[in-house]
């Protein structure tokens, strides 16, 4: 899925971003990012997706967020923000309705924190559940008295 | 195995006085039979369907099977059932409210565990969030294996359970369910009920998750000290 | 209107519906605050379903997820199958035979058609109750499905959780005979398709109960990113089989109801003319399927032997609920890094703290029907 | 024989027996005929398997449920949950003590006959709010509620259609309604217009008292899981359950009694007639039962008031003018 053009031109000229499938942008621009492709046309939320990457010699243990934003029919653009763990990222909720619960659900299975989110509680585990299973360090059997 | 059931035997002074009358034990025989004849044909069933088995539940009380021939109907509240059937897999977060359902039953209540997921947790067993097995925290009368279980499967599951309390009504001795184990099942190795070897405190801590299911909801620990 | 602020005339009741409900399609929970019987508030609590599915994912190799991903939306498995394939397929740029597309197709839209007829049978349920009208739709419904479910029998030697599509094809070529089956199948529920019509558009009870019952306004659906039947019926023409066409879709004719008002009969009204679309295209299929190959790949002996190549992909397809997508990362081993699964029922879901307050309890019943949520793929 | 034809308090108890057991058997079994009717409607065979084409299920069922344990909810109000079902009951059997089975069948003749048979009926509405209040359970207290504006509402459509057979007949005894109606001159047909349209209404209006669909949102089972009944066990439910089917079979006697001309017919007069007459009309109430959806509450409410009451009234304006006039 290749870049539209006008969407190109803007993330050269407003951000000094490549554009990419996906774009990676930083934590600090990453509302403004939303909002310029929301203006642009993308008002569909497709979905947010995060990932856990254990820490390497190169990078500390971090989780990246992807969004996918859609402009009907077909035009589409993913950006995504690298998140290290402990940290924030800010939240895209005052842009887009949707990212409440895709952001809680991300939350709660990776762990990736949104700063300014109105209600980032776990939606999938009970609430008084420990750990992000989605994490790479996240035994998959893990026990949970008194039902396993 | 056989349980000694001699000191827990039924013994009500009118019922020994009664007994020792003429015709009355030819009467009182005919009167169990028959009850045990109505409990075996009028099974009313509460629907525990939470995933794929739950769709095969409903083909099973549509057309072509129709559970209502054997007089089973579906209630959705669990105070007039008297078969739970759990059709789909069990998470964390779902057990205790279906111990709370099960619980809210009124005796005599039997429970068919439908599909893998039920019995075992199927491929789904390691999974941290799935309960391996209904029988981890409620009694199963029937496993009724597949994945979903064809309706007629079920319908073979039903007419065990039929079966099953025709012989446990009349005294007979029955061979405990055998529990369908899949090949290999190593882990998450947790004590089924009735297994000697399960501890009391993990009883203790399921009553509890289900005493304090919604706090605020209006429910709360008997206290053993106050009255009814 | 916040709860805790709401101006107590009387107490609030506050009502939780499920997570074991009659007509919560499954297990959710919905907390309701009720002023009388008038909603002011919901809070949806889904994940009593939550099955890990994503985290299974990382663990098994591709060709092994297929299964696993069957039980999402227990309703229309061929379709998850499609998606979850599709996926791994651009990942891998792996093309497939053109029999494979037209049999992939072929088995998505008989896989829809019987996905609405179970969404018609619950929402006539939710509306006419188990002792009631509504059962009768309900009977009726899954009448024509066990028809349907006996054709992917034939193929594929299963009711449902088929496991009949694997990375670059199909595992299962159609039987003989498949073709006349389907052809007087299909032609059949047209029929019948017809008579939902007359028993529940034509009658006055049904249509009080839909109209103007759940509107869904399209700004906030698009930012929900709900999509499917729900968008169409809101007034957004968009259709991922005619917009983005996979498989064979691009050689397939296909018209794309939609419907303005975006209430529930409108849904109702989209739905059932995507059912005649999609019997339409079976009958047109059915009988110009190409010969050739089913399969790009040759079957792997080990789970393990198929390496995926490193990157990312993101496939989606339509599915019954609306779109069905895979974004899956790729690190060049047997096993995806991370697999996400994009339902739509998720998203539909995340419309009932909009949808819900000023109605009663009647109509959210009602209007969560017509949402046509999978708790399967809801919570995963 | 003729001691207890001579002694009223006898004769009471004789015809009591006789009618509530034929009552209840005949509720019984009208479950097993429903079950068969929804079958035959939605292709599907129903009972089958217990006695013969499954004649025996509804003794099966209260075998069951006789046997299954007792449970009150933990706050539920003890004396109320335990007294309405009970309740229910004896006000339904109630109202069939003044009921004209054939010329001279009639186990209480009262001049008000009518009058009483229709304030017993309304005042079914409270042991079913009673059971929904006691319950302690939202769900029970939601169908109560609604059970109780469902039938404040209905009471009034209900009354004035039947005001249209008092008017025409001349006379409140249910006897001297079914006499004037002989010889084929039923209320639903002659006079042509009121008796007709107020005898659908009347029926319209027993199915919203005796809750049954397209009325019956006091027992929605897609919304309020089970209604009133919710936290009901055993007998208990199965005496709300029985005194549901009994209500619709008085409700259809009394359509019968009042509007098709009750123990008339060609042929012999007799108690066939009634029973063939409201037989009929309960094959009806499940014909619409396991056809049609189910109203929301605040629609149907405004079905009563546009609809019902002004349509009613006019009725009996009509038939007034037609005893004046005609």
């Amino acid at each position: 899925m290749t870049v539209p053009d006008d969407v190109t031109r803007l993330l050269a000229e407003r951000f000094g971003l490549e554009s990419g499938d996906p774009i990676t942008v930083s934590r600090d621009r990453v509302v403004e990012l939303g909002g310029a492709l929301k203006e642009a046309g993308f008002t569909y939320l497709v979905y947010v997706a995060c990932a856990h990457y254990p820490a390497t010699d190169a990078e500390p243990d971090r989780t990246v967020a992807e969004y996918r934003v859609r402009r009907l029919p077909v035009d589409e653009v993913a950006f995504r923000v690298w998140v290290p763990t402990g940290e924030s990222t800010p939240t895209l909720v005052p842009v887009f309705a949707g990212c409440d619960w895709q952001e809680r659900e991300q939350f709660d299975l990776v762990g990736t924190i949104f700063a300014g989110h109105p209600d980032l509680r776990r939606i999938m585990l009970p609430e008084d559940w420990e750990g992000h299973p989605l994490r790479r360090d996240y035994d998959i059997a893990t026990r949970h008295h008194p039902w396993r | 195995m056989a349980v000694d059931e001699s000191g827990q035997a039924f013994t009500h002074p009118l019922y020994n006085v009664m007994a020792q009358l003429p015709g009355v034990s030819l009467g009182l025989t005919t009167a169990d039979q028959l009850l045990t004849w109505g409990a075996s044909n009028s099974l009313f069933v509460f629907p525990m369907a939470t995933s794929c088995c739950g769709i095969e539940f409903m083909a099973a009380a549509c057309g072509r099977f129709d559970l209502d021939q054997m007089g089973t109907i579906a209630r959705g509240t669990p105070r007039q059932c008297d078969v739970m059937v759990i059709a789909g897999t069990i998470t964390v977060k779902m057990a205790p409210r279906v111990k709370k359902l099960w619980d809210q039953m009124p005796e005599p209540k039997w429970a068919i565990a439908m599909g893998s997921c039920a019995i075992s947790g199927d491929f789904y067993r390691d999974i941290y969030s799935v309960v391996p097995g209904v029988d981890t925290f409620m009694p199963v009368d029937v496993y009724v294996p597949g994945c979903p279980p064809n309706p007629d499967q079920l319908f073979a599951g039903m007419r065990r359970l039929q079966e099953k309390i025709r012989m446990r009504r009349n005294g007979e001795w029955t061979e405990p369910e055998l529990r369908p184990e899949t090949f290999g099942f190593k882990s998450p190795n947790l004590p089924r009920i009735g297994d000697p070897r399960r501890e009391a405190s993990l009883d203790e801590a399921q009553l509890d998750a289900v005493i304090n299911l919604d706090p605020g909801g209006g429910l709360r620990r008997p206290d053993p000290k106050g009255s009814l | 209107m916040d709860p805790e602020n709401y101006d107590p005339e009387g107490d609030l009741m506050i009502l939780n519906l499920g997570p074991q409900h009659p007509s919560t399609h499954g297990v959710f929970r919905v907390k309701l605050w009720l002023d009388g019987e008038v909603c002011i508030k919901a809070v949806p609590y889904p994940g009593y379903l939550h099955r890990g599915v994503e985290k299974l994912c990382e663990k098994l190799s591709y060709v092994m997820i297929t299964p696993i991903v069957d039980k999402n939306d227990y309703v229309s498995p061929f379709i998850n199958e499609l998606a979850i394939n599709m996926a791994f397929e651009a990942l891998n740029a792996v093309e497939t035979p053109r029999r494979a597309n037209y049999l992939r197709t072929l088995g998505a839209e008989m896989q829809r058609v019987g996905s609405h007829l179970l969404w018609l049978g619950t929402f006539g349920l939710d509306m006419g109750g188990a002792l009631g009208g509504g059962a009768s739709v309900f009977m009726h419904c899954f009448r024509e499905r066990e028809l349907i479910l006996d054709c992917f029998e034939l193929w594929t030697g299963s009711r449902f959780h088929y496991n009949t599509l694997t990375v670059g094809g199909n595992r299962h070529d159609v039987p003989a005979g498949f073709a006349e089956l389907v052809r007087q199948t299909y032609t059949l529920i047209g029929q019948r398709a017809d008579e939902y019509d007359a028993m529940l558009v034509d009658n006055a009870i049904f249509r009080a109960r839909t109209k103007g019952v759940g509107t869904v306004d399209a700004k906030l659906a698009m930012e929900l990113g709900v999509s499917g039947p729900i968008l169409r019926a809101s007034g957004i023409d968009w259709d991922l089989r005619r917009d983005r066409p996979y498989a064979a879709y691009n050689e397939v004719k296909l018209d794309v109801p939609v419907r303005y008002e975006g209430d529930c009969f409108a849904r109702y009204e989209v739905r059932m003319a995507e059912l005649r679309e999609s019997i339409r295209i079976v009958l047109d299929l059915i009988d110009g399927i190409p010969e050739g190959p089913i399969c790009a790949l040759k079957p792997v002996k080990l789970p393990g032997a198929y390496k995926g190549k490193v990157g990312q992909a993101y496939a989606a397809v339509e599915g019954p609920r609306g779109e069905l997508g895979t974004w899956v990362i790729a690190d060049g081993t047997d096993k995806p890094y991370r697999c996400k699964i994009r339902p739509p029922s998720y998203h539909a879901v995340s419309l009932i703290p909009y949808l819900a307050p000023g109605n009663n309890v009647s109509d959210i019943v009602v209007t969560l029907g017509s949402l046509d949520p999978i708790l399967g793929e809801v919570d995963r | 024989m003729s001691v207890i034809l001579e002694n009223p308090w006898l004769l009471g108890a004789v015809a009591g027996f006789v009618v509530i057991n034929a009552m209840m058997v005949t509720a019984a079994w009208s479950i097993w005929f429903e079950r068969k009717f929804a079958g035959a409607m939605q292709n599907r065979p129903g009972p089958t398997q217990v006695g013969w084409a499954g004649l025996l299920q509804p003794v099966a069922d209260l075998l069951k449920l006789i046997q299954k344990e007792d449970i009150v909810p933990t706050n539920a109000d003890r004396a109320l949950f335990n007294l309405a079902p009970p309740l229910g009951m004896i006000l339904v059997l109630a109202g069939l003590a003044v009921f004209p089975w054939a010329p001279g069948w009639v186990p209480a003749d009262l001049d008000i006959g009518l009058l009483f048979i229709l304030s017993i009926s309304s005042l079914i509405t409270i042991p079913v709010w009673m059971a929904g209040w006691a319950s302690n359970n939202k769900y029970a207290l939601l169908g109560g509620m609604r059970a109780a504006a469902q039938a404040v509402s209905f009471e009034v459509p209900l009354l004035l259609s039947a005001l249209v057979p008092i008017i025409l007949g001349g006379s409140l005894r249910l006897g001297d309604i079914v006499a004037a109606q002989a010889d084929g001159r039923w209320f639903a047909l002659w006079p042509p217009g009121p008796g007709s349209v107020a005898f659908v209404l009347f029926m319209l209006a027993s199915l919203a008292e005796a809750n049954r669909i397209p009325f019956d949102i006091p027992e929605a089972e897609s919304e309020l899981v089970a209604g009133i009944t919710t936290e009901y066990v055993g007998m208990k439910f199965g005496l709300i359950y029985l005194a549901e089917y009994l209500h619709t079979a008085v409700s259809s006697l009394l359509g019968a009694t009042l509007f098709l001309g009750g123990w008339d017919g060609p042929g012999p007069d007799g108690i066939h007639w009634l029973l063939l007459k409201s037989f009929a009309l309960f094959a009806g109430i499940f014909w619409v039962r396991w056809t049609l959806l189910r109203y929301r509450a605040d629609q149907f409410m405004a079905l009563c008031w546009r609809v019902f009451v002004p349509v009613s009234l006019a009725c009996v304006a009509v038939a007034a003018v037609w005893r004046v006039y005609a």
